[in-house]
């Protein structure tokens, strides 16, 4: 495989970074000089002529920006993630949050057996979720917002039905007892193995 | 004969045989199987502490199936419609280990880390034009998904007991065996196999009765080819002190 | 200004989107047929040929990734949530859902031979496989998602080695066919616990 030509290299920091980049920190992570990295832009900017992306620079920063002509069709993207309805597993991310919230995402993750970090995002994006102040075992903790308390007609999450049953649920909790960082050792799993089987 | 066999950390009863095949140098097939039938019983008989109760049935599945074999090889008429249905062992562990020879090819993949990346998220907060609730969503709604969470997790929090109940063991089936000769003085293979209610229990009924014939607790007679076999007590008595061995 | 091409809308929607989409929800976000969509995304694949960016295919999701040759740069600018080492089970689990997938667990199980209910759920909450939508005898379906095969640095699971023979292969229709399609009844189940631990 030929090396990657320097447009190349910042074509795929710009892309993936998705954020502005100085000049400079560009020459530094491409291992070049200013005048390298200012010369592979221009040529960047020519191959991108006929596409929907474009070079927008601001002082001396530089990021990836779709063309103006496609704003609507953007906005329409944006939009779709931001209203509508929610998806399945959004749907049962903030239902959880909800009845045994506030929790972290590991938590939320072993709930739901499903990976759990976009949609935690997006259910932010919606200022239906926040995250708290605080933390547990270095992870944030999450829960429902006052927002969306209120949208249900509620004055706070103890009004949801069934509330209490539903929040002390031993199938949740043994699940979030799995977390804990000390699972059965081999010995001990041996052992059951042996009594059950004798 | 004092026999020690060397393999590696096992998954699962297929990466066991496998195992034992690739370490022979062997093909697989019909006869290799059976020439590792032994090893595969002794030790599965040998690591059973180590082998997690909710796997277990499936140990005993795969070495039914192996002694099953070579039982037929040695009594070609010995035929059990349940241990006789589905792909055979070898089409089974040769599609197995075409799996495992891709998996190593994956992991090194994986660990080269030649990695694609999608676009970075913007910054959540920076999107937030404002609180946009979801339509349709009432506290009912709530409701019913969190009981939908709880119900699905169920089967999850349980594993481990359902597992270990699910583990017939070959003593249970001898006790069972036993009692039943007690009552009748004899008795059929297909009326004993015909109370089995799944394959793995098919499988350990199998194994319990040619460990009773082995140990000669019982014997077994067939008066003709094709003809069901007989199983008649022997020396009843000898169960209570039995210890079985697996085969 | 020319009206936009539908390569060139789709481009857009892929870039601004940052995310996986269905080629159905292209082609009701360009109002076009799925055929277009189709045939505008070989385009729009030739097109990147040169480029640092790639157009990566996860059953009927698309989205835009970077090249596998800038991982080392890009992983300078960006986190990678799911690195770590794949254990053996989790490793045989993928590799059979990679070539063979969307699969139920029965199915997983058939061709591994050994209990697969925990490491799915495993595999699951790393992102690395996921549950679809539709269902097959009842059961739900799982494939590899995105990230496993981004960070593969494939394209798709069909650059995988050997993919179509795998895939195709006959062995792996007679081993799933043997599949039970009644699994015993909840009632069933109990009955047969009973007398099992008597």
């Amino acid at each position: 495989m030929a090396t990657p030509s320097l447009e190349s290299k910042i074509e795929a920091v710009l892309f993936a970074g998705a954020r502005p980049f100085t000049v400079k920190r560009l020459a530094e992570l491409c291992e070049v000089s200013l005048k390298d990295v200012e010369e592979a832009l221009d040529g960047l900017e020519k191959q991108l002529e006929n596409t929907a992306v474009m070079i927008q620079r601001a002082g001396n920063e530089v990021q990836f920006v779709t063309r103006p002509e496609h704003a609507k069709l953007v906005q329409q993207v944006v939009r779709d993630e931001i209203m509508g309805e929610l998806s399945r597993p959004s749907l049962e991310a903030l239902t959880i949050l909800a009845y045994r919230g506030p929790l972290t995402r590991p938590e939320i993750e072993q709930i739901r057996g499903v990976h759990s970090s976009i949609i935690l995002r997006n259910l932010m994006m919606r200022g239906l979720v926040e995250e708290k102040e605080d933390s547990r075992l270095g992870q944030p903790i999450y829960s429902v917002t006052f927002d969306f308390i209120r949208h249900l007609g509620l004055k706070g999450v103890d009004g949801l039905p069934d509330y209490d049953e539903l929040r002390g649920n031993q199938n949740v909790e043994d699940v979030l007892k799995d977390l804990d960082p000390e699972p059965l050792t081999k010995a001990e799993n041996a052992e059951a193995t042996k009594r059950m089987t004798v | 004969m004092p026999v020690t066999y060397k393999v590696d950390k096992f998954e699962g009863p297929l990466d066991l045989l496998l195992q034992l095949i690739e370490r022979e140098e062997l093909d697989i097939t019909e006869v290799s199987l059976t020439k590792v039938a032994d090893q595969f019983v002794a030790y599965v008989r040998k690591q059973q502490d180590k082998i997690l109760p909710e796997e277990l049935a499936d140990f005993l599945v795969i070495a039914a199936r192996l002694v099953y074999m070579k039982s037929r090889m040695l009594l070609p008429e010995f035929l059990d419609q349940e241990l006789e249905e589905g792909p055979d062992l070898a089409t089974q562990l040769r599609l197995y280990q075409q799996f495992v020879h891709a998996s190593h090819e994956i992991n090194r993949m994986w660990n080269r880390s030649h990695v694609s990346f999608p676009r970075e998220r913007k910054p959540v907060r920076s999107l937030t034009a404002a609180f946009a609730p979801p339509p349709g969503v009432t506290v009912d709604i709530l409701r019913e998904v969190m009981q939908i969470v709880i119900d699905r997790l169920a089967p999850v929090a349980k594993i481990p007991e359902a597992a270990l109940k699910r583990v017939i063991t070959i003593q249970d089936k001898i006790r069972e065996l036993g009692d039943r000769l007690r009552k009748h003085a004899k008795l059929t293979f297909a009326n004993f196999m015909g109370r089995v209610r799944d394959k793995s229990e098919a499988v350990v009924s199998f194994l319990a009765l040619l460990e009773l014939v082995k140990q000669r607790v019982v014997t077994v007679e067939q008066k003709d080819m094709f003809e069901d076999i007989e199983i008649a007590a022997h020396d009843l008595d000898r169960l209570a002190d039995l210890q079985p061995e697996f085969v």
